[in-house]
């Protein structure tokens, strides 16, 4: 390591560089196993994917396996997806229902919508009075705000609320009502974190992703925040910028590359999906893991959600949604065109991938093992879009988890 | 669209069997040029393949028996140009060689002057090792129709096996 | 059994072209939609395939070279239908989308109303973390019979090149 | 994790608790192929498969790989398949004949069937009066019992058929004189111990395989025992249920979930092999990782050995076996047969395959820790064969073992 | 040589269609037989699918585009020969059952009597674990020629998309 | 472990045994990346590749990065392949031009030739005054011999060629001037020093190879040399065995194998490169990983760098090289046949895979932990072809690095 260019990037405050090895080290990924995902409110789905007695989801939080369902009573459970005899999984797929109890595959034992043992087979061997109730499975907690479903492995975090703070605003403005159209999930080579820095990170879009270069070439000094919230969440908001019919205008852009003729017309009707175009862009991201990304005026809805696999490998589940009272003809453009820029397939993310892959092909270098945060450094927690501020909230929240000073 | 109407009508194939030969052919020929032009980077020649109006949709094989999220959706020659655009630089993701060997070429129904055709897929890719992975596998389900003694692709639908997508799945299927 | 009776005849094929083609056609499309069938979960209509006391068989290439122990054998239609009763639920396991892309299907003999066919497939299926894996690969060894006007099979030995299976080795080969 | 449910578990007494970290805890594993693996007689196979001089078997205990041959005195020998030069494998095959000699193939370093050895090309370059001995192969022990062969790698252990014991008699009972037809091996993602668990389980197959769920579905109390031997062996036995002939009528059920019209008869002619009605169905457990199935009467007849891969993959080889003097036409049913239910496409192993691969990925749970061993407690080594008799005895041996109190 | 001279002249190709068919089952039937001698090891019947100058080449797409360094070029029957040689045994190199499943097999142009096709391939190999790999994955550039009534491989040139091979590569491509 | 065999073993003068382990534990290869990879001039390329301003190659010291550019002042530079904002790889393909910078394609920063940062996108947030050049890449060492490019990570290390020494001359005599003809590369499954250890070993040949076993067959004692020069390099010598022309003999004895007929001619002509007979054939080996090839009086002229990948896994990149002045017919003929023996397709290499495959496979053994280096021992620097002279000259170097006492 060139510890001359080490000393330079020290002469920064603390709070404002990251040591590169968090995002390869397993001593690290290990510890924000246990200090961040098993302490916070983890992302489940959305209530509408509940709706029936017996509906059920499955979620893994690193190598423990939930399942969450819609009890009798009606209230959402969750418990260990593991059957207290030898341990089996219980459920194997990501949505479904199963009836009155789920029955293990391998001795046939029971247990209700809310984890308790029902069925013993053969049950006389394990002598007379045996107390079924030993082999309940522990139930963990489990909440929703604006019908989004979370659990949480610790019984003294916070409730969801009071977790969510700041970023309820959005998520409600954005999603009180909505309805699931799907899933897709992708994997991309690379630690969680790195997915969490790009939702943070409106510098990137212009240089990133062609077709927003192409958008803001001109554009001296773009509008848009970034807003941090308590607790490492935050905001990210723009505007559509000019024209949003004049989609053709751009289009001819994209097209120029292929040198082609083209004929297209300079404006195109609206999608007939419900917008709200005053709205702009948003993209709220609940730490540590959840972005919602409401994007041209509510035409895209996805909700991704980056979950930690390996120090080098995260997996995106993301949901799709329209407005609960979406007509027809938007549902079926919905349906079509939500993930296209979404998804590693995506016209946008596709992109994301490249980065975060080229990050960590390349972060080891032992001459350059700081990555600086500087970006728009003032007080307060409102940024312009560009800015490092929920960046700096970011980690000093992960900093608070993990137990480091700033 | 053509390719919600994909429904199997083997009872209305009642043609000549050397005819059926000469479309068989005909198709596989339209498949295999389809394949290359994609693996050669000629996009726009692909895109020619395509019907004025024609249809490219890729979705995986459990979302289509859900609600039918698509992963994208292409509609036109300027939404078939546009896809052309991001493989000719509109992304800046790495490139590896792909193969797509395609095999099961069935005709399963005509309706008019539009011929239904199955066939399934293996795609590979070289990583950034310089290996080849398997990429993804799965069907097409294409509607083709005659133009000016040409076949078009009036509707492709890719049917991905996959519920997960690797990273980077910019690639042409 | 017919099986065992596959041997390369090829100087017996002194057929016109022109029918061997037609021929072929016609096999192609029986491999084609039995594999579509399995795929999709049509089982007891892939059982109707088969000929009354047809038989379907797996083994390893080594294993052909040794004694020839199989992994299963299914003989005639109950056997059959016994098989699909396990890939309809008598079975247990988790299933995930899989694709069997045949290639070089090749007549390589005739014997009565017998046609000998080999052929070669990759098969892949979904993994549990819903990406797409090679399952196997192998060989199709084929003898089959018309009944009807329509070609059966009589007897489908599947060889496979592994010498050890995955697990979960029970997905329709 | 909720401590109160693990206290409740506690109370249990600890020998019939399993904490479930043993099936994927690497450094268990790694003690285990130290303590266990390297200490007992590990199966290699059968002597009819080293009939001539020169024929050899490879065997890998983890990853010590060995070499097994019939020498030339007629007897067995076992050596590292290890070149003393530079370290290669001199055979690659699991079977073959090599011969007089192996011959690496890096520098034509020859050893006899001893593992001694007697070719070094270009001998002058080693100096006047090299000692060829000092690069003999070493050998390991190698022993046979009812033509099954093992070898061990500590020169310690007791001899085989001391440390058989108990489980002679099922061996010889089920397999004094046989002959080999084939092999084939699967691998399944799980712990080596799910595989031996599972052999000493007759608890589950109601559950787990729906036929025979089927055959018991109106039996109240079900014949059978599970015996466990000293040192972690055990047998497991059943008798045929019904008319062995009746199987169309099984069929019929089988048929049933197909919802098809089917004219299969009602009985079926008994199939041409040699079979012992009275013995039943007898599954010999040798410990750590060997289980003989002779099932159905004898007409399925496979050795399993569970291979220890890494914490969380095991391979299985399997053998079959058929009577020496079996009928041209029996063996011609067991080729087509014997495999039916075995292997990770059998009819039922299959889904045991399923069962541990489930156990696999859900039994990390934080919130339930421990496998409860208590079905059929009771004084002695014989239990129903639905009780957790013989798996209390593995554990027992298995902490013996490693070393770790009761 | 032939190889170097495969450029698409598919407007040269106005042939009927039932003798391109025809043809191509002729190409099809070559090509998937030369595929099973290697596999099953019939190694100088395969040379002899070859004219007595024919020329046998591997190489990377990458170094394709670049100066052109072959992996190998095997030229004429003597070195085609000197090929089985080695598959026979002049390398010591473990063997692994192999598939070979070729598709999009497609005629692109015709010079004299002298054919050119291209076709796509998937290789798989069995692994040391006894499972079945992706081997590689390519391309076949053939010039056909006839001799005597029989199609023989004038030049194939295999164009594979590693930019990195695996360990051990020597087997039949 | 056999300890009575260890100590007959260890009866050897330590530095002439090589412990086994240091082929598989990770340790030991965690420990080479530090002490020899990042502490000795490792291989580039040659410099005919960086022929324009703006060129320039990429190579991976295990996970270090870098890019060495051809500057604008003509001169070769080397920093890491690594941007300073957030980490990402700059350069992703192993070889290209990038004009006047390297663009980051996360946020647009670009890089100019010598790694400095010339660009920053949308400034103004970084502050007043901002220092564009406290984000300049850290470069690193390059230097360059007979036009082959080497970097090195240690500021201390001496320089290239005080580090090549009497590696010099061959490197000189055999590729003072040439041109590239491409590259190809392939894995092989074992440690990086198996190669090194190959190339410094002509006793194997004879038995690996049978083409060479054929040559060599009726040789009683053939000519040829193995000198180690200071610091683990080395030179491999031997001359063309008879008429250079008789190919078509030996041809025969190829075929041979294959049983049929067979009507080459007795002599062929030669190739029509530019060949000196008189030369033989140079394997020139610099420490620790690069061996470059000059086969056939140099018709075969190719470069190797095995790259470490982990404790089992290398990758060898490999160069292949004609005259600077070769005619056309000649580049067409090494197009063709350069690496028909090399790579992991070759008809020499392939074998050479195979032999450090089994290594790899079967060199845990415990009965068998040591490989002796005691073929021609004596004094001095220079042995027979076939002796042990340069590994032991190899391991000396290694142990020096490791800091392990011979
Ligand atoms: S593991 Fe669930 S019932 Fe036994
Ligand atoms: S490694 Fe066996 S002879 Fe050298
Ligand atoms: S990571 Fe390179 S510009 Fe941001
Ligand atoms: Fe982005
Ligand atoms: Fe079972
Ligand atoms: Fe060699």
């Amino acid at each position: 390591m060139d510890t001359a260019t080490r000393g330079s990037l020290f002469d920064l405050p603390s709070d404002r560089l990251i040591d590169r090895g968090i995002y390869y080290e397993p001593a690290v990924f290990a510890e924000e196993i246990e200090k961040i995902f098993k302490k916070t409110w983890q992302f489940v789905g959305h209530e509408s994917e509940l709706a029936a007695i017996g509906d059920y989801l499955t979620v893994d939080i690193y190598d423990q396996r939930l399942i969450v369902t819609r009890a009798k009573d009606g209230a959402l459970r969750a418990f260990y997806n593991n059957c207290t005899h030898r341990g089996a999984a219980l459920a194997t797929e990501t949505k479904g229902n199963c009836g009155n109890a789920f029955r293990c595959m391998y001795h046939g034992w029971s247990f209700d919508l809310e984890g308790r043992l029902t069925g013993l087979p053969r049950r006389s061997s394990y002598g007379p009075g045996v107390d079924l109730s030993m082999y309940n499975i522990p139930q963990v907690r489990v909440e929703s705000f604006a019908k989004f479903i979370f659990v949480c492995l610790d019984s003294a975090a916070p409730d969801l609320e009071t977790f969510l703070g700041g970023v309820k605003a959005p998520l409600l403005e954005t999603s009180a009502d909505v309805q699931v159209l799907g899933r897709l999930s992708f994997f991309y080579p690379g630690n969680w974190k790195l997915w969490s820095d790009n939702a943070r990170d409106g510098y990137h879009a212009e240089y990133t992703h062609p077709l927003v270069g192409a958008v803001y070439r001109d554009v001296a000094e773009s509008a848009g925040t970034i807003q941090h919230f308590a607790k490492g969440h935050s905001k990210l908001w723009w505007p559509i910028e000019g024209d949003p019919r004049n989609i053709g205008q751009l289009q001819e852009k994209i097209l120029g590359v292929t040198g082609a003729q083209h004929n297209s017309p300079g404006t195109r009707p609206m999608p007939p999906v419900k917008i709200d175009f005053a709205r702009g862009n948003v993209i709220a991201a609940i730490f540590p893991n959840v972005h919602l990304q409401w994007l041209m005026a509510g035409s895209e809805h996805v909700m991704e959600i980056a979950r930690p696999i390996g120090p080098k490998q995260t997996r995106v589940d993301m949901i799709a949604f329209a407005p609960a009272d979406e007509s027809p003809e938007g549902i079926a453009f919905r349906l079509a065109k939500t993930m296209d820029s979404h998804s590693s397939a995506g016209k946008v993310t596709g992109d994301d991938c490249e980065a975060v892959t080229r990050i960590t092909e390349a972060v080891h270098a032992d001459g350059v093992q700081w990555t600086p945060l500087n970006r728009g450094l003032k007080e307060g927690d409102l940024g312009h879009k560009t800015d490092d501020t929920a960046l700096r909230g970011f980690y000093a929240a992960w900093r608070d988890h993990m137990g480091v000073g700033s | 669209m053509g390719g919600e109407a994909i429904n199997r009508k083997e009872e209305a194939m009642a043609q000549p069997v050397q005819a059926q030969q000469a479309d068989l052919t005909a198709i596989q020929d339209l498949f295999y040029r389809a394949a290359e032009m994609l693996e050669e980077g000629r996009f726009l020649e692909w895109v020619d393949l395509f019907a004025e109006d024609g249809v490219y949709t890729a979705i995986t094989a459990a979302n289509l028996k859900d609600r039918g999220l698509a992963i994208f959706t292409d509609r036109g020659r300027a939404g078939l140009r546009e896809r052309a655009a991001y493989w000719m630089g509109m992304w800046q993701v790495n490139r590896g060689s792909t193969s797509h060997v395609i095999g099961n070429v069935r005709l399963v129904g005509r309706d008019g002057d539009q011929i239904q055709v199955r066939s399934k897929f293996i795609m590979t890719r070289m990583n950034r090792d310089g290996l080849v992975d398997l990429h993804t596998a799965g069907s097409y389900q294409d509607v083709l129709t005659e133009r000016g003694g040409a076949l078009l692709f009036q509707h492709r639908r890719v049917i991905i096996d996959n519920r997960t997508l690797p990273s980077n799945f910019t690639d042409p299927l």
